[in-house]
């Protein structure tokens, strides 16, 4: 029976909270109701109350909360109920967990979950893809699970990693996605990106929903002849830097996805990367293509002009086979 | 800049009057209580289609979050604030609009994300306002208007203006460190705040008793040095009562006044959420505390209205809600041309 | 992870007694008392000795806080404090560190940027702690401990403990939204924290008053339902009572318990600042109630120590310092090459 | 008589002021201390308590009422007392003030002012250099001006300018960098970049501090015989893309330097436009030189080793002229 991303998320949650007592999960509505999108249901009723924590509206203790209880020796997941309101635990996050090691060796082995992306019709604030501040912040780590299987080995890893995850799980995928996943405990690396498709001709370096959209244009190109390899960052603090350049070192041509704004992404970090690193491989510019630099628009043709597609990425990759 | 030309609200409801069967004067009582009759049942009838109608049928997309059996705080405290007074709405307060002018076909179009709409589809539902007629939008991010209210609150003390702000929000609302430091940031500034609290003892899923330790969201006002009272949130005429006692000290220099409306949310936290979490005796109880029944009881009681009269008045915004959401479903979607236009001023050239 | 092996306060000031002339057995109170005066000794003189000189010689460099004519607030709560017990510092609380056993070296070549201080030269002056020692270091953020101790809180009542947390945090910085969110989740938690308000009337520049327009701190607790109470910041053993008075309450799994200390700052807000803004007399009448010199009356007064063995602390706590400071002036500054590690867990391979 | 860098904000905030009643300054200690640099010393005095307003420590409130105050036609300019605290009223930034204009055509005309960079030992929490989270935000104008006065007219231009801008303002140039200003009223605009420095082999992109920094070395370099442009950009968004590529298509070889992190940060936007608009102009890759991932540490000697300096930026021109 295949497993949806959203069932693989919570699988890998209830897998580690049933080996590690100190495991405990806090966040707005993650009990009874088992969260806006229903990834903790049913954990209440297994785990009970005192695991499984639901808090007031208040992102700025939930995620500070996470770190006292890190520092205690306990494993905390919390959950923002949308990516969106991250901004509202920011200070937490980028000041007191991601710098605490470094300054004086206290690790805050905590994981923070937060539900992305568009495609929903959420507008503005429900539909950010904003990992882009925290790949900035060093101390850090940001996965984007693209697949249920990544997304099921990789929360069992952030829950186990010493050092603090930022887990982002894209909406649109929760119920979009599903396979078979391996039979019983396994892990993903947290550091480690996948090769989602191999090609010789183009890569295009990617990561969370828009692993699919590559992989679509992938397929198609395949029947014009055009090999593309379909790099799955699956992390990108700490960025695995030699599978991004293995692949362009191969294909010489590169585009960088992404569904987050285009100005500041973590794409141009990427494209800087393998300009810099790859330089006498590259037979063209390494494209990105990302969404236009304004909000996240509501109405469903501003969205749809708004977050790329199959179709603008196929431009971007006939443009760049013809250079 | 140029600020936004003010234009202030022509109340639809006064017209009421013109229209009403009887020919003779109201008391200012009964005028409070048919206009609040009016606007409840506007915002009822307008949630019900939308959550009912509209969003099952796929009109409207994205979350839907209606104010059922709380229309009496946005009705009361609307019929309170002058015109100039500025209104920052929470989720629940859609009477608001309609009490500032707003026409129905901007806010079906809204809903239905058309370019109509008082955010021409750039954002959803209750995100909307108009600075011209001084009703800003809420922003996702439970009480963060309230340091944004705070400081138009500031503006207009110093402007050497009596006007005063409202600013509403939920129980849930007050657990945010934003709440907390607006509320500070104007009782130190002695700015024009009149703050009102939907408290419907649910903040999504969560009741109250997981959200605070204290028994009343006003026993927060003594932590900031500033009056608080409680009302009741299912009568229109006790919340008008509180905001006019409020906006007075407020307009006096007073700074922030905190009023706690008691009420009950009589649906889930949104459209998509059926609310198996709340007792069922709980909608029953406060079904019988309804509103609109109450101040139609109160019309009758009173001889304000006949029976005629009061049906009048829901078939009226029956027709106009028809209206409306027909000409909102006929008008076009905003053209993707426009995506990139406003991010930044656009600057003559 | 290997959760960080604890390594329990060994508190030195128990050998004064050993050192003490008087061979008789001490009351507890009395005791009580000889450490105090220890700590708040020592804290004064090395605070003395960083700001007033090692900072002038520049051998200090950034920002340098201080806590002089507080020291009683520390020192108070550090008494009452079980080794298990889990401190958040805030920035003017030393006495704490030295109470939890950090030597010191540790401390004066922290405050140097040197390798051997608790931080290795990676942050500053008292940004420092010792998860070991249940000492937390601070981040400037004000009141950012807060929610990060109300989680530390929360996690000793999930392991079934019955220790506390003790976080401290100044007048200026109960404004901040982390302070509301904190209280409040470890109030409907019902964690275990013990809420220590150094109010020394000052935030840098900014009074009281325009900080907040209630008149005490402890005003804002029935906000969260929680108990509260005033202390003289000025006597570690008024601070000590409540602290035990606190701390019983919530080790009994009654939740958190907010003591306001009452208390002058008595320098600059850092030692750049030569508090011209504060009013002359304010430093007057407050010096008369200086914490140290009111503990020696009382071991005076009430016949529990000789001018002389009061004397022979401060002279033991000026050796002591005179020694570290040679210390940690020739011990060496990190090694560049360090500047990569530790940023992340480094992975065994 | 030359003016310093603080001097010029000053009297930025001064003059505008004076022309503009609807201006007024809030922040912490802003009043009678002047400010913790002291950049708004002696405001008080001449403008009263009613436009230079001392608030509580409450970074959140103090975004959050500038853009109600700029709603009802006031000109607010907000004080982080240290960028590093701007983190604390984030998500009014990213979500409201950003955002503002866009959903409903309520702009929000404020400027907040922010000390940033290190340089003078402040450690992890007092010398950030923040930027690249705002430039990801679409509807914020991130500007940093150099020298005193771009921070005169810069702080002008802001004030003025209908959008909120972050401005940052780099301590260590407060009182080390001078210069005679133009008289009277002047005004530099937001989004243009300048040559700060003319050169025919090699383009420096930098802004802020760095600025320097790159001066210092192309001066050297001039003398072995190398001829640097120096870029300053001096507004991040929106970006002067033109002048950055006019650059490069003369000189062919392109260096981004900044003192914020590396990786995330704002040159690899840079660089990434560089290389998608420069690609076939380009004799070498595009090099960044940045800070190290790490928090800013507190000691000298880490401190050194963590900031671009001269010594470093050699090391990449020298390798890059050899490319
Ligand atoms: C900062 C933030 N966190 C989470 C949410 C998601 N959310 C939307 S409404 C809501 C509950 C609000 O409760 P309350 O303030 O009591 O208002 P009510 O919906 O009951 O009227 C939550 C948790 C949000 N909008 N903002
Ligand atoms: C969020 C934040 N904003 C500003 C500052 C700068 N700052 C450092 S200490 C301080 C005053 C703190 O006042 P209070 O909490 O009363 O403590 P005190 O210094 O008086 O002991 C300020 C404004 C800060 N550290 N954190
Ligand atoms: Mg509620
Ligand atoms: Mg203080």
């Amino acid at each position: 029976m295949p497993t949806t991303y959203v069932e693989a998320i919570r699988e890998g949650l209830r897998e580690e909270m049933e080996r590690d007592p100190n495991v405990f999960l806090l966040g707005e509505d993650i009990g009874i109701y088992g969260g806006a999108f229903k990834v903790t249901q049913g954990l209440l009723d297994q785990f009970g109350g005192r695991r499984i924590v639901d808090t007031p509206i208040s992102e700025s203790a939930i995620v500070g909360a996470a770190i006292g209880a890190s520092f205690m020796g306990l494993r905390p997941v919390a959950e923002m109920q949308f990516a969106d309101f991250i901004s509202c635990g920011f200070d937490q996050i980028v000041n007191f967990a991601a710098k605490c090691r470094y300054r004086w060796n206290a690790p805050a082995p905590l994981v923070l979950r937060a539900p992305c992306g568009g495609g929903i019709h959420g507008g503005p604030y429900h539909s950010q893809q904003n990992e882009a501040w925290f790949t900035h912040t060093p101390g850090l780590k940001v996965v984007l699970p693209a697949t249920a299987r990544d997304a099921k080995g990789l929360i069992k890893s952030a829950i186990r990693d010493n050092d603090p995850v930022i887990f982002y799980e894209h909406k649109a995928l929760y119920r979009r996605v599903k396979e078979d996943l391996p039979e019983g405990d396994y892990t993903v690396p947290i550091g480690k990106a996948s090769v989602h498709r191999e090609g010789r001709h183009m890569s295009i370096v990617t990561y969370s929903a828009m692993v699919h959209v590559a992989a679509e244009v992938a397929a198609l190109m395949e029947r014009e002849g055009l090999s593309i390899e379909v790099i799955d960052l699956r992390t990108l603090t700490p960025l695995d830097e030699e599978t991004i350049l293995a692949s362009v070192r191969k294909t010489s041509k590169a585009i960088v996805l992404h569904e987050a704004n285009l100005t500041g992404g973590f794409g141009g970090e990427i494209a800087a990367r393998i300009t810099e690193k790859a330089f006498e491989y590259l037979d063209g510019p390494v494209l990105r293509l990302a969404a236009p630099d304004t909000p996240v628009p509501f109405s469903p043709p501003l969205e749809e002009a708004y977050l790329p597609n199959a179709q603008k990425l196929l431009e971007k990759v006939r443009w760049l086979a013809a250079y | 800049m140029t600020v936004a030309k003010l234009e202030l609200s022509t109340d639809p409801a006064l017209k009421l009057d013109a229209d009403s069967s009887s020919g003779a004067k109201l008391s200012p009582r009964a005028e409070l209580a048919r206009r609040a009759l009016y606007y409840m049942s506007l915002m009822r009838e307008a949630e019900d289609r939308i959550e009912r109608k509209l969003y099952r049928q796929g009109k409207i997309l994205g979350g839907v979050y209606v104010g059922r059996g709380q229309e009496a705080i946005p009705v009361g405290a609307g019929l309170a604030a002058r015109p100039e007074d500025v209104l920052f709405p929470s989720h629940r307060d859609l009477a608001l609009y309609f009490m500032r002018g707003i026409s129905l076909r901007e806010v079906f179009a809204q809903y239905m994300g058309r370019a109509a709409g008082l955010t021409r589809g750039r954002d959803g539902n209750m995100h909307m306002g108009d600075l011209r007629k001084r009703i800003v939008a809420i922003i996702s991010a439970m009480a963060a208007s309230v340091p944004v209210a705070a400081g138009a609150a500031m503006a207009l003390k110093y402007q050497g203006k009596d006007d005063v702000v409202f600013v509403f929000f939920g129980d849930g609302a007050t657990s945010r460190g934003d709440w907390h430091e607006g509320i500070n940031l104007a009782a130190v500034q002695k700015a024009p705040l009149v703050l009102l609290c939907n408290n419907n003892q649910y903040a999504y899923s969560t009741p109250l008793d997981k959200q605070m330790a204290c028994a009343n969201v006003a026993d927060r006002a003594p932590g900031y040095g500033i009056p608080a009272e409680i009302a009741d949130g299912n009568d229109p005429l006790a919340v008008y009562d509180a905001c006019e006692r409020a906006a007075a000290h407020a307009r006096s220099g007073n700074g922030p006044y905190l009023i706690e409306c008691k009420t009950f949310r009589m649906t889930g936290h949104s459209a998509h959420d059926p609310a198996d979490y709340v007792p069922k005796e709980l909608f029953e109880l406060w079904e019988q505390r309804c509103p609109i029944r109450r101040v139609e009881r109160r019309l009758l009681d009173e001889g304000w209205d006949s029976p005629a009269a009061i049906e009048a008045v829901h078939a009226r915004v029956r027709r106009e809600i028809d209206e409306a959401i027909e000409w909102a479903e006929n008008s076009p979607y905003p053209d993707p041309s426009e995506l990139l236009d406003g991010v930044f001023e656009r600057k003559e050239s």
